[in-house]
């Protein structure tokens, strides 16, 4: 008779479904949803890009116009939060939303543009200004010029300087 | 990690040192280079004397290394807490290594895998047929060979059933069965496998005369995206993607071989974290296996009722790592931030776990006593002890038939060493007796969290180092729900791995099911099929077959 | 003259005519002369027994043979018929089945056996169906058993008639040995009415038998025993699942349907006629209805032959028919005269219908022979495709052997089961039985046709097409199947036919005539009080109904699709589901019963019967070495003699 | 007139209480396995969802495989006609209680026949274990009807319905027929020929749309007609009391089904079988009592 008593014990027990598309459901605190990315903070470094597993997330460089571009596909998003580990500015966050479903793609996208910083020599954009005043706050004055210039201009000044110097 | 100096050890070495070139890669990893000849010697030495068993053949291009093919067998000694890896060689010429199936079954689909993906070939393998590649796959090209670019493709052959009726390149394993019994398809689709497998039973009536198996129907390039796109961070996440229920396990092992390799020592709270994970886990796979054995059985009340207790614990799942699947906890040197058990959870995890104890054992008993449910389940489906080791069985499975194996008791990794637990062993060998000793082991996994939870210590959670060394070999071992997990990785460069192989124990369960399928009675078969509680995913999953990740394709169509 | 002795007596000679003159032939003309000349007379007996049974007229005829013997007042000087209408309703199932599988039987000759003597064949044939309808045609004990004997002798030679065929022989062989044993048995029980009874009058209306007497007794036992080897009935019936099979399906439609039937009709003679209805006689013969219903039909679900499947079902249904006869034998005993009468009703009824639907089953499992030349149910399939015709009549020749309303068997079933279930006492467990093993027939009815019918086709045994059916041989099923549907919508037709016999046998026993014990309107029977059933409505509701839903589907457009096999492609040969492996767990069920059957069988047919030769070898060895003993003896004797005369 | 009319609230009755039988069945179960369960006409939803489908077909013939559908589903609408249900008349001129049990009978005989003609080997298996289960339960129904003969002297259905005198034997008999029509309404322990995990649905695996609508309510209107069959024998024939008795009758008989049905693993087909053959001797001993007149 024990399989009738399992039945007494589940009566006791009651319903335990959730009417849940009907009813909000409770999630907890550490609960990882969608993520966010902080227009205000983000500086377009890059880092979340680099760490990510799935490439949700990815950086695109406009260079005609001068805009780096974060974008975040939420499709491809497995919400593991290393963007929002690595993240130095802590720009980007994870939130407790989780219905994301959508008619729309587009819907799925977050894309941050960041106005990008020209190189005084050659001209061409190769970093987001908010990241060189990050970055310029944080140096002391003397190795402030050598960050404003692009990376490429850098190295060939540092191997002229060199080549100079082996002269 | 066991010490060199350990006259064992010593011993060993000496004994395997007439069998070739030994050395120690990492602390529990002996590798044996220049075997030649006396191949089966040393693997009759390693099974019969060390009471060591076969675990899998991994093959890897070693050309950009040292210029020729490499195939390692992995070999594990249980009671001495070693691997041994046998290691052959093949010249990129003419790459033939000889083959272990004659005298070690189990080998057989290790080796075909690793004649479909590296290309080298085993002399004397029963049946050198392709496992794993369909059968339209252009002969000449192997996926995991370091000159095949992840994102090459291939034309597909537009009439594939042609191929497989009528082709004599790549001889479908097909044995003579007499034409008077019944082909029963079970599988791919079937409303008792949750993935797509493949089982051919043939059936006199009800009673099953024979069983075939066809797998690996699902691809995703994981191995090859982990060895070229990947770095050794992200590898975890895509590791833990391997299955859907013991994906923790999965990156668990990843990171161990990972961190045997560079010789990273753990921070003692993130192993502890690891294990309380890796237990959650493993209740919430045997709650649900059960529900899903008590459903192929027709008991439905009893289905609800235990993923009633195991939604617990995907709440407790989803407290902890903020999902209800514990994934993302893991990373090479530990355990991420964001994981950390704070001391304010604690009580929370130990009610819940008490009360789903409390509910647990309240119907447990009373489900397994009922008759239909004892008559279904006892002396079905059995696989004798003999069997089981002739085919290196795993996990649960391999314990209700009676062998002792328990990577966590034997070879412990994470915080295991630090907590005292039973592992549950039985004899019969039927399903009854995998229900059994899953259910003992949600009681022993229980026990286990809180022990772990009364002594978690508080250290950082991350080991500090600077980089991982290249061409290391490592060997990372867990006790998945399912069994014995293993990966092997060889690390490369540019923070990449050169090569991982993770080896699921549904593996080597699944080619034991025919066995247990022959003579019983066709209603028990998704039951027997179910009871080695099968990962097809995680079988299939780790070997690239499709360049493009989640590329779906038709393996024989109409 | 009366036209229906004018009507028989041409039918016989035309029988005659067509059994000489195909002797003098070897090829296809002799079975063209004797299907045609034997369907005529068969159409002639057709016409004169519903002449018969319609007038409900008995008609007698003697002619006297003295001339014979000239001068002497021989002993069995007359050749009586008597035409009552029991003869003239088994007559009837002769020259119906007889008539059709004539038709059927010309086409089927010459293609199947071209290589054999088809004289022989055709020469058997019309003595086999001369010698039947004899055989319940006259009126005297004596020319029964000679026609009897006949009888056996011709089918023995139509079933051994593939000579090559060591099975066949084997079969043939077995047949006539039993069923001679049988003969024996009425012959002694003959002599013993002969000598004891009526002097040396063998006529039967002279022979009355008191039930109580022992010599009767044991004059109806060897009666009982010898019709019973003859019909088949458990545990005499070991011979007719080897020998029907073996003869050409049309003979075994004949076997089955008619030749089986002609024990059951002497049965009835012998139990009304002969004697006064009995509880024990009842009772026995109930009892082996019930085991010969039961243990046929269960053999008959492990067959996987279709002509050996058939064959057992006719043992099982023979069952049937012995079952209801024996029930109403001890309801007449027991004074239960209505009852008795729906159970004589339902014997006769079952009888009727059962030569209807067994020689269709048997001609279509002809055609499939024909069409590809197997028998083996575990490697056919898909054939309605090809002979669509044989298929519908093997379908409702299915249902109306499994009882399954509107059909004709439902309705004799139904029969059987209202008289044993009001009737109380041990026959209602008969009556369960025979409901019970209903159900098995239905399911081994499933298993006939659906493998051989139905499902996507296997690799066929000949070649991948089967031949085509011509149309003499579809009509004749056809003819049967319709019957058979007829029979059953419409229950006054054969309650016509049967009226006769059972107001023959009421009258006899003074019966209080209640005329609404059997109340058979147009498709409707009732039996007072007792039950009701309306086969013709049934059938009209079925029909119109699932018509109806049909055609309301038909607006919606179908969607072709072949058998789902979880996905995956898979040989239509790798799913073909023998018929083996139908019922395999209910057989597991009932192994008991398999097993202790099975060695029965061993036992008392294959062991007994093989240690009796032996020993009778042995006691002839032994007498011949006997002999050589007297030899030796004598040789020394006369060595001894010369010597001593020396 | 007021005949017709009475077969026809009987006849609609039954077909439009089926369906929502069985949601409330689903709703029983889903409360004892703590869910929240269906509303009351999700049956009803769902079979008018497939009635609106197109129908498919497969086998050989292809005929034969859709049409006994509909002969399986007009054989159960014939013996709706037959059984007095929600009014207490029935139209016994079809047939007494023997005809009614044949038409349950070869209702099911009509669809396994379409069911193997499909050639699927899962449906095969399935028709074979369902044909094995139906041979025992004709031989049950025979027991059953046997006693129902003797203590009622009559085949009738007017005069069986309701019963008359409450022998022992006949209320035995009455337990068995709760039994047998438990087995023969594709209910859980004995849902053999299905079996959902086991054979994907064995025997009505190859039907689709339109004709898997009919191949539901079939199995819906045979649970309905067993239920009836009991309840009619037990409850008076009064015009006025009997629809209300009937309703509630079925609504108690729905609570013990469901919790039956939720609280049974399915069995295996040799031991169902073995089940089978046990209620068989039960049954022969209850007709054996019968005969003795208890």
């Amino acid at each position: 008779m024990n399989r009738f008593r399992i039945l007494l014990q589940n009566i006791k027990r009651g319903v335990v479904t959730e009417k849940y598309p009907l009813e909000p459901i409770r999630v907890p605190e550490s609960f990882r949803g969608k993520p966010v990315i902080d227009v205000d903070k983000c500086v377009g470094c890059g880092a979340c890009v680099n760490a990510c597993p799935p490439n949700a997330l990815t950086l695109e460089e406009d260079l005609n116009e001068g805009i780096r571009y974060i974008k975040l596909f939420i499709g491809r998003c497995i919400y593991c939060g290393r963007c929002e580990e690595v993240c130095p500015f802590d720009a980007i966050h994870l939130t407790k939303e989780f219905e994301l479903a959508t008619t729309s793609k587009d819907d799925l996208y977050q894309i941050v543009g960041l106005r990008m910083y020209k190189c005084p020599i050659c001209g061409k954009p190769y970093t987001t200004i908010r990241l060189v005043k990050k970055v310029i706050d944080k140096l002391p004055p003397e190795e402030r010029s050598l960050v404003l210039i692009c990376p490429d201009c850098r190295e060939k000044i540092t191997a002229a300087n060199r080549s100079f110097a082996r002269r | 990690m066991q010490q060199f100096s350990d006259s064992k050890i010593g011993d060993l070495l000496k004994k395997l040192g007439v069998f070739g070139t030994t050395s120690i890669v990492t602390p529990n990893t002996i590798l044996i280079n220049n075997v030649d000849d006396k191949l089966y010697d040393l693997c009759r030495l390693l099974i019969e004397e060390l009471d060591a068993y076969y675990s899998t053949s991994i093959g890897v291009d070693e050309r950009p290394l040292n210029g020729s093919f490499a195939v390692y067998h992995v070999f594990v000694a249980d009671k001495l807490g070693l691997y041994i890896l046998v290691r052959l060689e093949a010249s990129p010429s003419h790459p033939i290594v000889k083959s272990i199936t004659p005298i070690i079954p189990g080998a057989d689909w290790a080796e075909r895998e690793v004649m479909d993906m590296i290309g080298v070939k085993f002399a004397g393998h029963p049946r050198p047929y392709r496992l794993i590649l369909p059968y339209d796959w252009p002969s000449n090209i192997y996926p995991l060979r370091k000159d095949f670019d992840y994102n090459d493709k291939y034309p597909i052959k537009d009439k594939i059933d042609k191929v497989i009726h009528g082709s004599t390149e790549y001889v479908v394993d097909k044995e003579v069965l007499e034409e008077e019994y019944t082909a029963v398809p079970i599988g791919p689709y079937h409303p008792a496998l949750h993935e797509p497998e493949y089982f051919e039973v043939y059936v006199d009536g009800e009673k099953i005369v024979d069983a075939r198996y066809k797998g690996f129907f699902i691809h995703r390039g994981i191995e090859k995206i982990a060895e070229t796109r990947l770095t050794y961070d992200q590898v975890p996440f895509i590791a833990e993607r391997i299955c859907g229920i013991c994906g923790f396990t999965h990156s668990t092992a990843y990171c161990l071989a990972v961190e045997n390799a560079a010789g990273i020592n753990v921070p003692e709270r993130a192993n502890y974290i690891r294990s309380i994970l890796l237990e959650i886990e493993r209740i919430h796979s045997h709650l649900l296996w059960m529900g899903v054995a008590f459903h192929l059985l027709g008991y439905d009340t009893g289905f609800m009722i235990m993923w009633r207790i195991r939604e617990k614990i995907m709440d407790l799942a989803e407290e902890l790592t903020g999902n209800r699947k514990t994934y993302g906890a893991n990373i090479v040197g530990g355990i991420r931030k964001r994981f950390d058990i704070s001391e304010e959870k604690i009580p929370y995890i130990k009610r819940l776990l008490n009360s789903v104890k409390e509910e647990y054992l309240k119907y447990i008993d009373k489900i397994v006593s009922m008759t239909e449910i004892r008559k279904r389940t006892r002396e079905v489906g059995i696989l004798t002890h003999e069997d089981a080791k002739k085919y290196s069985v795993l996990g649960p499975h391999a314990r209700a038939s009676g062998i002792n194996t328990d990577v966590r008791k034997y070879r412990p990794y994470a915080a295991y060493s630090e907590v005292d637990f039973k592992v549950p062993v039985r004899d019969e060998g039927d399903v009854y007796a995998r229900i059994i000793v899953r259910h003992e082991e949600v009681l022993e996994s229980i026990s286990i969290i809180s022990q772990l939870l009364d002594n978690l210590p508080k250290t950082p959670l991350r080991a500090e180092f600077d980089f991982i060394p290249e061409k290391r070999i490592g060997i990372g071992c867990t006790e998945a729900p399912r069994g014995e997990d293993l990966h092997f990785v060889i690390t490369g460069y540019g923070n990449k791995v050169y090569r991982w192989r993770p080896r699921a124990p549904s593996y080597n369960n699944l080619a034991s099911v025919p066995l247990m399928l022959r003579g019983e009675k066709l209603a028990d078969a998704p039951i027997i099929i179910a009871s080695i509680d099968p990962c097809f995913s995680c079988t299939d999953h780790v070997v690239v077959i499709d360049i493009k990740t989640g590329r779906r394709r038709k393996l024989v169509s109409r | 003259m009366s036209l229906i002795i004018q009507l028989f007596f041409s039918a016989i000679f035309i029988l005659l005519i067509s059994s000489i003159i195909s002797l003098c032939f070897r090829g296809k003309t002799s079975v063209l002369i004797s299907s045609i000349l034997s369907a005529f007379s068969c159409l002639l007996i057709v016409l004169g027994s519903l002449l018969v049974l319609v007038k409900n007229t008995v008609v007698m005829m003697n002619i006297p043979l003295r001339y014979m013997v000239p001068g002497l007042n021989s002993l069995f000087g007359e050749f009586s018929i008597c035409i009552d209408s029991l003869s003239g309703f088994f007559s009837l199932i002769i020259g119906l089945v007889g008539f059709v599988a004539s038709i059927y039987g010309y086409k089927y000759m010459i293609t199947l056996y071209e290589s054999e003597h088809l004289g022989f064949y055709s020469f058997n044939y019309s003595m086999f169906l001369l010698s039947m309808c004899l055989t319940v045609i006259v009126s005297d004990l004596f020319w029964f058993i000679v026609f009897w004997e006949l009888m056996t002798l011709s089918s023995q030679f139509l079933v051994s008639f593939e000579k090559e065929k060591k099975q066949a022989v084997w079969a043939g062989y077995k047949y006539f040995v039993i069923t001679k044993a049988g003969a024996e048995l009425l012959i002694i029980g003959s002599l013993i009415a002969i000598i004891h009874y009526s002097g040396m009058n063998t006529s039967y209306l002279a022979i009355r038998l008191n039930p109580y007497d022992p010599i009767s007794v044991l004059l109806l036992s060897l009666f009982f025993t010898g019709l019973s080897i003859k019909a088949a009935l458990v545990p005499f019936h070991t011979w007719l699942p080897d020998a029907h099979p073996e003869a050409p399906s049309h003979v075994s439609a004949l076997l089955s349907g008619v030749m089986i039937k002609v024990p059951v009709y002497m049965m009835m003679r012998t139990f009304y006629m002969f004697t006064k209805p009995t509880i024990y006689w009842g009772l026995i013969i109930a009892t082996i209805g019930a085991v010969t219903l039961f243990v046929g039909t269960l053999y008959a679900l492990m067959q996987t032959d279709s002509k050996r499947l058939l064959a057992y079902h006719s043992v099982g249904q023979m069952g049937y028919i012995i079952l209801a006869l024996g029930a109403s034998i001890y309801l007449f005993a027991e004074k239960e005269y209505a009852l008795g009468i729906i159970a004589l009703f339902a014997s006769l009824y079952h009888l009727i219908n059962h030569s209807l639907f067994k020689s269709t089953l048997f001609l279509t499992a002809g055609s499939v022979i024909y069409a590809t030349g197997s028998r083996d149910l575990n490697k056919l399939g898909g054939l309605s495709k090809y002979m669509p015709l044989t298929s519908l009549s093997a379908l409702i020749a299915s249902l109306s052997i499994s009882g399954i309303p509107p059909f004709n068997g439902f309705i004799s079933k139904w029969a059987i089961y209202c008289s044993s279930f009001m009737s109380g006492g041990i026959i209602l467990f008969y009556g369960i039985i025979a409901m019970f093993i209903s159900g098995v027939t239905t399911a081994s009815f499933v298993k006939y046709y659906t493998t051989i019918f139905s499902r996507p086709a296997n690799r066929l045994p000949r070649n991948n097409q089967p031949a085509k059916i011509p149309i003499s041989m579809d009509v004749p099923q056809l003819l049967l199947a319709s019957l058979c549907v007829l029979f059953g919508i419409l229950p006054i037709i054969p309650y016509r036919l049967i009226k006769g016999i059972l107001i023959d046998i009421t009258m006899s026993y003074k019966v209080p005539q209640d005329t609404n014990i059997i109340n058979i309107g147009l498709g409707f029977v009732s039996f007072n009080g007792i039950g009701t059933n309306y086969p013709l409505l049934i059938a009209i509701l079925l029909i119109s109904i699932s018509s109806a839903i049909y055609a309301l589907t038909i607006t919606k457009k179908e969607i072709k699709y072949d058998t789902w096999t979880c996905g995956t492609f898979i040989e239509a040969r790798k799913i073909h589901y023998p018929a083996k492996s139908y019922y395999s767990d209910f057989e597991e069920a009932f192994h008991y019963f398999y097993n202790t059957c099975n060695a029965l069988y061993t036992v008392f047919v294959k062991k007994i019967p093989a240690k009796i030769l032996t020993s009778c070898k042995k006691l002839s060895e032994v007498i011949e070495e006997g002999a050589h003993m007297c030899l030796i003896g004598l040789a020394i004797l006369i060595l001894i003699i010369i010597l001593l005369m020396v | 007139m007021f005949k017709l009319l009475y077969i026809l609230i009987n006849l609609f009755g039954l077909l439009l209480l089926a369906p929502i039988l069985d949601g409330l069945e689903r709703s029983i179960k889903a409360k004892l396995q703590n869910r929240r369960g269906p509303s009351l006409l999700q049956t009803w939803y769902d079979l008018i969802k497939l009635f609106k489908k197109n129908p498919g077909s497969t086998g050989t013939p292809r005929f034969l495989v859709r049409y006994s559908i509909y002969l399986s589903f007009t054989t159960l609408l014939i013996a709706c006609i037959i059984m007095p249900s929600i009014i207490p008349y029935s139209y016994s001129f079809i047939g007494d209680i023997i005809v009614l049990v044949y038409l349950l009978i070869s209702s099911k005989i009509f669809l396994i026949l379409g069911s193997i003609s499909s050639g699927n080997p899962y449906s095969l298996v399935g028709s074979s274990r369902e044909v094995s289960l139906s041979m025992l339960a004709e031989l049950i129904f025979a027991e059953i009807i046997s006693v129902f003969a003797i203590t009622n002297n009559s085949l009738l259905i007017e005069e069986l319905f309701p019963a008359k005198i409450f022998k022992p034997s006949l209320i035995c008999s009455l337990i068995l027929l709760f039994f047998i029509g438990y087995v023969e309404s594709t209910r859980l322990p004995f849902e053999l020929g299905e079996a959902e995990p086991e054979l994907s649905g064995g025997i009505i695996l190859e039907y689709t749309g339109l004709d898997l609508a009919f191949a539901y309510y079939s199995v819906l209107i045979r649970r309905i007609i067993y239920s009836t069959i009991l309840i009619n024998i037990i409850i008076p024939g009064n015009v006025f009391i009997h629809p209300i008795l009937y309703l509630g009758c079925l609504f108690l008989l729905t609570i013990i089904y469901s919790s039956i049905e939720a609280s049974f693993g399915r069995l295996r087909i040799d031991s169902a079988l073995s089940i089978l053959n046990k209620a068989v001797l039960i049954g022969g001993g209850i007709v054996v009592a019968a005969v003795l007149g208890l």
